[in-house]
C-alpha cells in the first residue's frame, strides 16, 4: 500500500510536469475552426476542391477511406481482422459457440426479434450509401456489429452462430480483406496502380460498393467474434 | 625493400585451420588425428621456412584481401621480425605436437583439444604475419578464445578457476588494444605496420601517452608484464603441453611480439626517444625481472617456479626492446627463440617427470636425474642457458643486452643481468643438484628405483630442444636459427644501412 | 458567447466530469456505463462539429461495443475495484 | 492575442489534452487491469478528439459536397483518420480484455498487487514480488 | 525485372494477404501451414531482393499508392532503412522453420494455423512500417505489427505469457497513442501527412507544437525500442513468448522503434530543428546507461531467455549511443549493428529455444553439459555468443568499432569506454553460457538423456551463426550502403 502511495505521487508529478508542455504546445497550435489554417488550406482544401469527382463520392470521408488513403483502410481492415484472429488464438476454446448466461425473457426475445431486421437494413443502407450521406463501410460495419451481438445478448450466441454455416464465419470476417485486396489487384490492370480504381463513374461505382460490403459486413462479423471470443471465454 | 604478393603466408594460416577442422571431424581413429595434427604442423613448417631465403634477400611477401573496415584492409605482411617469430612458433609446434601426442594419450574429448590446438598455431602464424594491428588484433582475440578450451581441458574446478583468470585478464587486455587501436586510427587514419612508426609529434602528447599505455599495457597483460601476470601461474594446472604452448610458443610470445611491435612499428625508434616514455618500461621490466625471480625462488612446485622464471625471462625481452638500442634490440629479437628453446624445453621435462615418476615438487625431485638421465641433462642445459653460461642460449641475450646497455648509457642493467644471473642459479642449481647427487628418498623398500618408462616421442623432442639451445649459443648464427634475420629486423627498425658489427 | 458555443461548453464539461469520475469510482460497472455516456457526448460533440461519419461510428463502437465488451468482462473478473 | 483569449479559442484542444493526462492518470495509478484499459480508452478519445478538432471550421459543413451544399466544409481528412483509429482502438481493446480474462483464469486476479505474488511464487523466489509491481 | 515499380506495395501486401489466407485455406492441417507461411515469406524476401537491386543502382524510388499524387494519397519510399526489409523477411523464414516442430508441442493444434497467419502479419506489418512515407500509414502499420506481437506473445503457454503480453500491451497502446497525438499535431501545423512535404513545411521550424510533436514522436517510438528508462515491458515479454516469436521481437519489432525514430529525424531535417541537439545527447546517454544497465543485469540472470532479453537492451544501447553521436561513421555503424544484432539475436534465442524444447529446462544452470548431446545447436550458440561480444572479424565487432570511432569523431571519449566495458560483460555471460555448455557435468537427469533437435531447428540455428561470421566481414562494404541514408537524415556533417 504504502508503495501504492509513492507510485500514486511519482505519477501525479510525472503528469504535472507533463501537462506544462502538452497545454503550451497545443496553445501554440493554429486555433481550431479557422478555415485559413494549414489543415484546411494545404490537402484538404484540394480534396474539398476536387475530391468529389476525383474520387466519385460526395461524402469526402468516404473518398479519402477508398480512394485517396486506400492503404490505409486495407490496414485498418487488416488490424481489425488481425485482432480477431489474436482474440480468438489467446481465448480458450468455445469462442463460436457457448451459451449466455441471461436467459431470454420474451419481451427482450420479441422486441429483439422484431428490432433486428430493421437494424440490419438500416445497416446494409448506411453501408452502400456511404458515397453521399454520412456513413459508409465501417459505420454500418459497426452497426451490423452491435445488431449481432444485440441479438445474441438476447436470444444466446447458438441463434447467432446459426445465421450462417459455423465454418463460413471467418470467410464473413475476412471479407473485407479479401474485397480490398481483390480491388487492389484488379487496379493494376485497369489503372496501372495498385489500389487504383479506375475513372469510368459505373465501375468505378460498383467496385466501390464491392468495398463498402466487404468492410461493412467483415468489420461487422468480426466485431461479433470479438464478443464472442470475449463472451465464451471460460474464467475457471 | 621490394614487395612482391605472394599467397605463401595466407596458405601458412589456412593449412593449420583446414587441418583443424580435419582433426574436429576425426572423432574415433587416433591414427588419424596424429596424421592431420602433423600435417598441420608439418606443412606450416615447411610454408614458413620456405620464406626465409627471400626474406634474408630482403624480399617482403604481402597478400591483402577485403577490406575489414573502411580503410583497414585484413592482410599479411612477411617482413623480418615477423618471419622470425613465424619460424620460432612453428619450429616448436611440432615438437610440441609430437610430445603432445605422447602426453595427452587416453586422455578424454581430444578431437576439441588437438582441434583447438591447431588452431592456435594457425592464429599465431597469423599474429606474426598481419599487415596492420587490426589483423594483428583479430589473431590475437582468435588465440585468446582458441587456448581457453585448452586450459579447461581437466573441466574441474582448479581448471575453471584458472580458465576464468585467464580470460579476464586477456580479454581486459583485449579490451585496451582495442580502445589504443580506435585512438590510434582516430588520431592517423592507419593501423599499418609497414612502417617505421605511423605517429608523430604533431598529434599532441596526451593523445600519445594514452596509445602508448593503453597498447602497452593491452599486449602487456599477455606479456606476463607484472604487475598483469597473475593470469600465468594460474594456468599452470592446465596439461604440460599447454603449459608449453602458453609460456613458450603462442601466448606470452604474442605478447611480447606486439610490445615490440607498439615499439618499433607504431611509435617508433626516433618519437619514443623523444617522448621518453620507453624509460620508464625500461624500469619497470628491470624491476619485474629481479622480483620474479625472487619469486620463482620461492615456490615449490616445479611448474610454479618455470612460470614465475617465465615471467622474469619475458622482462627481458621488454627491457631489451624499451632501451631503444640497436644491439638492445637484437638481444630482444634473438631472446624470443632463447628463451622459446630454453623454456620448452623444462616444460617438456618437467612434464616427462610428471607422467614418468609422478613427482610435480621441487623437494621430490631427489635421484630422478638416474632414473631419467637423458631428460635431466636436458632440463641442465636448459637451466645453463637461463643462468647465461656461455656457449648456451640465454648467453647471447644477456651479452647483447649489456651491450645495448651500455650503448644506451645505461650501466645499470647490467647490474640487473649479473643479478638475475645469479638468481636463476640459485633457483636452478639445487634442483639439479636433488636431480642427480642425491639418492631417492626410499620408503624402506629398494634402494635403487627402477629407470621410470617415458614414451621416447617424449624423450626426443626433450633432446631435440636442449640440442637446440646448444646450437644458439655456440653458433647463434646457425642456419636454423637465423642470426642473420633478426639483424635484418633490427636494420630495419632503426633504418640502418650497415651490419650491426 | 454564442448558444453553440455553450452547447460545446457544456459537453466538454460534460466530458471531463465522466472522466474524473471512472477516475474516482471504485465499482468498473459504473465506470463502463460512465465511459458509454463519455462516448455518447463524445459523438454529440463530434455530430455538432460536422463529424457525423465518426459521430456514428463513436456511438456504435465507443458507446455500445466497447461498453458491451467491458460489461461481459466485468461481470466475469469481479466489479468491485480492491 | 491575450492568453484569455488564447485559452478560449483553444479550449477544444485544451479539454483534449486534460481528458489525455486523465486517461493517463487512471491507466497508470489504478491497480485494476480492467480499470487501466478503461482509461487507455479515454486516452484514445481524448486523442480522436484532438485530431477531429484540427479538422473542424467554425460553422463548417460536413464534407458531403453534395450540388447544393455550400462550404466552408469541414476537412475529410481528420475524420477518416478517426475512423480508422476507432476500429484500430476497438481492437487493441478487445485483446486487452481478453488477455485479462486469461490472467484471471490462470493467475485468479485482475488486481496488479494480488497477481505479483502469484507467478513468482513458484519461482521458489518466494519475496522477489517487489519486481512484479514495481513495473507499475 | 527490378524496374517494375509495383513490387514495393507489394513488399508488405504479399505477406499481410498471405497471413490472411493462412487460417482460411488451411483449418485443421497443422503441418501445411508451416510450409506455405516459409513460401509466402521466401517471396517476400525474394520481392525485397529486387526493390534492394534496382536501390542500389539507381539510389531511392518512391510508388504513389492508387497513382494520386504524394501528399493526397499515400506514398511509399524505398530507401536504405526500407532495405532493413531484406534481413527482416529471411530472419521471418528462418523463424517459420523453426516453428515446425517448436509450436507443435507449445500451441494447441487448431491455433496453429493462426500462429503462423500472425507471424505472417507481423512481418507484412513490419516491411509497411518500413517502407511507408507517409505519417498515419506509419502509424497504421505500426499498430499491424504490434497488435500481432502481443498476441504472439499471449500463445505461449505458461501463466506468465499472458501478464507479460498485457503489460507489452499497455505499453505499446501508450506509445502508439504519443505517435498518434504528434501526428495529430504536425497535420495542424502543415496539414500534410507526408513526410517530405512535412519535413519541408518543418524546416527549421523551433516553435513550441514542433517540440512536443518532436518528443511524442521520439518516446512512443523509443518505448517501442525498448531504449533504457522505457525498457521494463521487454524482459518478461521476450522471455515468456515462445522461441521463435522472441527472436522475431527482439531481432526486428524492436528495430523497428529504430526505424520509426530515423523517420522521426528525418521528418524534423537533421540538425536544423532547436530540439533536435538535447534529444540526440539524452539518446546518447540514455543509450551509454542502458548499455551498462542491460549488460550487468544480463549477467545476473539464471533463465537463458531473460539473460538475452537483457542483452538486447543492451544491444540497442549500442544503437541508440550511435544515433545519438550523429557522427557519420557512429550513425552508420549504429545502422549496420541494427542489422547484425537482428541476426546474432535471433539465432541465439532459436538456439534457446531448441535446447528448451529438447530439455524442457531454461535455467543456464541446468543446461549444463548440452554441448555433447546436442552439438549443432550448442555450438551454433556459442560461436553466436563470441560474435556477439564483438570478437573480430565477426558480425558484433563492425558496429562497436564504428560506434566508438564516431565517439572520437565527436569528441567524446566516454562512449568508447562504455562500449569497450558493456562488451567485456556481455563476453562474460557468453562465457558463462559455453562453460555450462562445454566444461561441466550435467546437473539434471533430463539433461543427460536429452538428444539434438530436429534439423529444422538446428539448420536455422547454424545458418544465422555463419551469417554472423559472414556479415561481420562484410562490414565494410554495408557501411557504405547506408552511408547515403546517413547523409539524408542527418545532413552533411560540419
Amino acid at each position: 500500500m504504502n508503495k501504492r502511495k509513492f507510485a500514486r505521487v511519482f505519477t501525479m508529478a510525472l503528469l504535472a510536469a507533463l501537462a506544462a508542455p502538452l497545454m503550451y504546445g497545443v496553445l501554440e497550435l493554429p486555433p481550431p475552426g479557422q478555415a485559413d489554417a494549414p489543415a484546411h488550406s494545404n490537402v484538404s482544401a484540394g480534396y474539398i476542391e476536387h475530391g468529389a469527382e476525383l474520387a466519385g463520392s460526395e461524402n469526402l470521408v468516404t473518398g479519402v477511406l477508398l480512394n485517396f488513403r486506400a492503404l490505409d483502410t486495407f490496414g485498418e481492415v487488416l488490424v481489425i481482422f488481425t485482432a480477431w484472429l489474436a482474440v480468438s488464438a489467446v481465448a480458450g476454446k468455445g469462442s463460436e459457440t457457448g451459451h449466455d448466461s441471461t436467459p431470454p425473457s420474451p419481451v427482450v426475445d420479441y422486441v429483439v426479434r422484431l428490432l433486428g431486421p430493421f437494424i440490419a437494413i438500416f445497416a446494409l443502407f448506411v453501408i452502400v450509401n456511404g458515397h453521399v450521406l454520412p456513413g459508409g463501410g465501417f459505420q454500418g460495419g459497426v452497426l451490423l456489429g452491435a445488431m449481432l451481438i444485440l441479438l445474441s445478448l438476447a436470444l444466446g450466441r447458438e441463434s447467432v452462430a446459426d445465421l450462417v454455416p459455423v465454418r463460413s464465419w471467418i470467410w464473413l470476417r475476412a471479407a473485407g480483406v479479401l474485397a480490398f485486396s481483390l480491388v487492389a489487384l484488379l487496379g493494376l490492370p485497369m489503372t496501372g496502380y495498385l489500389f487504383g480504381l479506375p475513372i469510368e463513374p459505373a465501375l468505378r461505382h460498383a467496385l466501390m460498393i464491392v468495398l463498402e460490403l466487404g468492410i461493412g459486413i467483415g468489420g461487422g462479423a468480426v466485431l461479433a467474434g470479438l464478443y464472442f471470443a470475449i463472451a465464451g471465454v471460460e474464467s475457471s | 625493400m621490394p614487395e612482391l604478393v605472394d599467397i605463401r603466408p595466407l596458405l601458412a594460416v589456412l593449412a593449420s585451420l583446414l587441418c583443424a577442422g580435419a582433426v574436429f571431424t576425426v572423432r574415433q581413429s587416433a591414427r588419424w588425428r596424429a596424421f592431420w595434427s602433423l600435417a598441420a604442423a608439418g606443412i606450416k613448417f615447411a610454408l614458413v621456412w620456405s620464406m626465409l631465403p627471400g626474406a634474408l634477400a630482403g624480399r617482403v611477401y604481402v597478400y591483402q584481401f577485403g577490406e575489414l573496415l573502411p580503410g583497414v584492409a585484413f592482410g599479411f605482411r612477411v617482413d623480418a621480425l615477423g618471419l622470425f617469430f613465424a619460424l620460432v612458433s612453428s619450429t616448436l609446434w611440432i615438437v610440441t605436437t609430437v610430445y603432445a601426442l605422447a602426453y595427452m594419450r587416453g586422455s578424454h574429448s581430444l578431437p576439441r583439444f588437438f582441434g583447438f590446438f591447431a588452431l592456435c598455431i594457425s592464429t599465431t602464424v597469423g599474429i606474426a604475419f598481419a599487415e596492420n594491428l587490426l589483423t594483428l588484433f583479430v589473431f590475437y582475440e582468435l588465440l585468446t578464445v582458441c587456448t581457453y578450451p585448452l586450459i579447461m581441458h581437466n573441466e574441474d574446478l582448479a581448471a575453471r578457476r584458472a580458465g576464468r583468470k585467464y580470460l579476464i585478464y586477456t580479454l581486459s587486455g583485449g579490451g585496451l588494444i582495442l580502445a589504443g587501436m580506435i585512438v590510434l586510427y582516430f588520431t592517423t587514419g592507419t593501423l599499418s605496420l609497414a612502417e617505421t612508426g605511423i605517429l608523430e609529434e604533431a598529434i599532441g602528447r596526451s593523445w600519445l601517452l594514452a596509445i602508448f599505455l593503453l597498447l602497452i599495457a593491452g599486449f602487456g597483460v599477455k606479456a606476463a608484464l607484472m604487475p598483469l601476470h597473475a593470469w600465468l601461474p594460474a594456468a599452470m594446472v592446465a596439461p604440460t603441453p599447454v603449459s608449453a604452448l602458453l609460456h613458450a610458443v603462442a601466448v606470452v610470445k604474442a605478447g611480447v611480439f606486439g610490445i615490440l611491435r607498439t615499439i618499433y612499428n607504431v611509435f617508433g625508434i626516433d618519437l619514443l626517444r623523444d617522448l621518453g616514455y620507453a624509460d620508464w618500461l625500461a624500469v619497470l621490466a628491470g624491476t619485474v625481472i629481479v622480483i620474479a625471480s625472487v619469486n620463482a625462488l620461492r615456490q615449490k612446485h616445479i611448474k610454479a617456479r618455470l612460470a614465475w622464471s617465465t615471467i622474469s625471462q619475458l622482462s627481458y625481452i621488454v627491457l631489451a626492446a624499451a632501451l631503444l638500442t640497436p644491439l638492445a634490440a637484437l638481444a630482444a629479437i634473438i631472446h624470443i627463440a632463447n628463451q622459446a628453446f630454453s623454456k620448452i624445453t623444462m616444460f617438456f621435462v618437467a612434464g616427462a617427470i610428471e607422467r614418468g615418476t609422478g613427482k610435480k615438487r621441487v623437494d621430490e625431485l631427489a635421484g630422478v636425474g638416474r632414473q631419467m638421465p637423458w631428460t635431466m641433462a636436458a632440463f641442465t642445459v636448459a637451466s645453463l642457458s637461463f643462468m647465461g653460461v656461455p656457449l648456451f642460449a640465454g648467453f647471447v641475450t644477456k651479452w647483447y643486452l649489456s651491450l645495448g646497455a651500455l650503448q644506451a648509457g645505461e650501466g645499470i642493467y647490467v647490474g640487473v643481468m649479473v643479478i638475475s644471473g645469479l638468481l636463476n642459479a640459485s633457483y636452478w642449481l639445487p634442483m639439479i643438484y636433488l636431480a642427480f647427487f642425491r639418492p631417492p628418498q626410499t620408503h624402506g623398500q629398494d634402494a635403487s628405483p627402477k629407470p621410470a618408462r617415458v614414451s621416447p616421442m617424449m624423450v626426443v623432442p626433450i633432446l631435440i630442444c636442449a640440442a637446440y639451445v646448444i646450437l644458439l649459443g655456440a653458433g647463434a648464427s646457425a642456419p636454423a636459427m637465423p642470426f642473420s634475420l633478426a639483424e635484418a629486423a633490427v636494420r630495419f627498425a632503426f633504418e640502418l644501412k650497415v651490419p650491426l658489427e | 458567447m454564442s448558444p453553440t458555443d455553450l452547447f460545446d461548453l457544456v459537453l466538454l464539461a460534460l466530458l471531463l466530469t465522466c472522466a474524473i469520475g471512472i477516475a474516482r469510482l471504485k465499482d468498473l460497472a459504473a465506470c463502463a456505463i460512465l465511459f458509454s455516456a463519455y462516448s455518447f457526448f463524445l459523438c454529440l460533440v463530434w455530430a455538432h462539429r460536422g463529424a457525423p461519419d465518426v459521430a456514428m461510428t463513436e456511438a456504435a463502437v465507443g458507446a455500445g461495443i466497447t461498453t458491451v465488451l467491458f460489461l461481459t468482462v466485468i461481470a466475469r473478473v469481479g466489479r468491485r475495484e480492491k | 492575442m491575450t492568453v484569455v483569449s488564447s485559452l478560449a479559442s483553444h479550449i477544444d484542444y485544451l479539454v483534449a489534452v486534460s481528458l489525455f493526462l486523465t486517461g493517463a492518470w487512471i491507466l497508470l495509478t489504478s491497480g485494476n487491469l480492467v480499470k487501466k484499459v478503461i482509461g487507455l480508452n479515454i486516452m484514445e478519445t481524448s486523442v480522436f478528439a484532438f485530431i477531429v478538432t484540427t479538422g473542424m471550421v467554425d460553422e463548417g459543413a460536413p464534407p458531403l459536397v453534395a450540388a447544393g451544399l455550400q462550404g466552408p466544409f469541414a476537412s475529410p481528412l481528420p475524420h477518416a483518420l478517426v475512423l480508422t483509429g476507432i476500429v484500430v482502438a476497438v481492437s487493441v481493446t478487445s485483446l486487452a480484455l481478453v488477455l485479462i480474462l486469461r490472467i484471471k483464469a490462470e493467475l485468479g486476479s485482475v488486481e496488479l498487487d494480488e497477481i505479483a505474488l502469484a507467478p513468482k511464487a513458484d519461482d521458489s523466489a518466494g519475496q522477489s514480488n517487489q519486481r512484479g509491481s514495481a513495473d507499475e | 525485372m527490378s524496374e517494375w515499380p509495383h513490387w514495393l506495395p507489394l513488399l508488405a501486401v504479399l505477406p499481410l494477404l498471405g497471413g490472411v489466407l493462412t487460417p482460411l485455406l488451411f483449418r485443421r492441417r497443422p503441418v501445411i501451414p508451416c510450409f506455405w507461411a516459409v513460401a509466402v515469406a521466401l517471396v517476400t524476401a525474394a520481392v525485397a531482393v529486387m526493390l534492394l537491386l534496382r536501390l542500389i543502382d539507381s539510389g531511392d524510388f518512391s510508388y504513389a499508392v492508387g497513382g494520386w499524387l504524394p501528399q493526397y494519397g499515400i506514398e511509399l519510399r524505398f530507401d536504405q532503412i526500407g532495405a532493413f526489409a531484406l534481413p527482416a523477411s529471411l530472419l521471418v523464414m528462418l523463424a517459420l522453420v523453426f516453428s515446425r516442430h517448436y509450436v507443435a508441442r507449445t500451441v494447441d493444434p487448431e491455433k496453429i494455423s493462426y500462429y503462423y497467419a500472425l507471424v505472417l502479419i507481423n512481418l507484412g506489418g513490419l516491411n509497411g512500417f518500413l517502407v511507408t512515407g507517409d505519417l498515419f500509414n506509419l502509424f497504421v502499420f505500426m499498430e499491424i505489427f504490434s497488435v500481432s506481437a502481443y498476441a504472439l506473445v499471449a500463445m505461449a503457454r505458461q501463466p506468465i505469457a499472458a501478464l507479460a503480453a498485457l503489460k507489452y500491451l499497455l505499453l505499446g497502446a501508450l506509445s502508439s497513442l504519443l505517435v498518434l497525438f504528434s501526428v495529430g499535431v504536425v497535420f495542424a501545423m502543415t496539414g500534410t501527412l507526408n513526410i517530405e512535404d512535412a519535413a519541408v513545411l518543418l524546416e527549421g521550424s523551433s516553435s513550441m507544437p514542433a517540440g512536443l510533436a518532436l518528443a511524442g514522436l521520439a518516446t512512443g517510438f523509443a518505448v517501442k525500442a525498448a531504449l533504457f528508462p522505457v525498457h521494463f515491458w521487454l524482459p518478461d515479454a521476450h522471455a515468456a513468448a515462445p522461441a521463435p516469436v522472441s527472436a522475431i521481437l527482439s531481432a526486428l519489432v524492436v528495430k523497428a522503434g529504430v526505424a520509426g525514430l530515423l523517420r522521426t529525424l528525418e521528418l524534423f531535417g537533421g540538425g536544423e530543428s532547436l530540439y533536435l541537439q538535447p534529444l540526440l545527447s539524452l539518446m546518447l546517454w540514455l543509450g551509454a546507461l542502458g548499455t551498462l544497465g542491460g549488460a550487468l543485469m544480463a549477467l545476473v540472470q539464471r533463465d537463458i531467455k531473460l539473460m538475452l532479453a537483457y542483452s538486447t537492451i543492451a544491444n540497442i544501447g549500442y544503437i541508440f549511443i550511435g544515433l545519438g553521436l550523429a557522427t557519420t561513421s557512429a550513425v552508420g555503424g549504429a545502422m549496420v549493428h541494427a542489422v547484425n544484432h537482428a541476426v546474432m539475436k535471433s539465432a541465439l534465442f532459436l538456439a534457446a529455444g531448441a535446447m528448451i524444447h529438447q530439455t524442457g529446462l531454461r535455467n543456464i544452470d541446468d543446461l549444463r553439459g548440452l554441448g555433447r548431446r546436442m552439438p549443432a545447436t550448442a555450438f551454433g550458440m556459442a560461436f553466436t555468443l563470441v560474435a556477439l561480444s564483438g570478437v573480430p572479424p565477426m558480425a558484433g565487432f563492425v558496429g562497436k568499432w564504428q560506434i566508438a570511432l564516431g565517439a572520437l569523431e565527436a569528441g567524446q571519449p566516454l562512449p568508447v569506454a562504455v562500449l569497450v566495458l558493456a562488451g567485456l560483460v556481455v563476453l562474460a555471460f557468453g562465457v558463462r553460457m559455453i562453460n555450462a555448455l562445454y566444461f561441466r557435468p550435467p546437473a539434471r537427469v533430463s539433461t543427460v538423456s536429452s538428444v539434438e533437435a530436429p534439423v529444422s531447428m538446428w539448420l536455422p540455428v547454424l545458418i544465422l551463426a555463419v551469417a554472423s561470421l559472414a556479415l561481420g566481414l562484410a562490414g565494410s562494404s554495408m557501411l557504405e550502403f547506408v552511408a547515403p541514408a546517413v547523409q539524408a537524415i542527418y545532413g552533411t556533417p560540419p
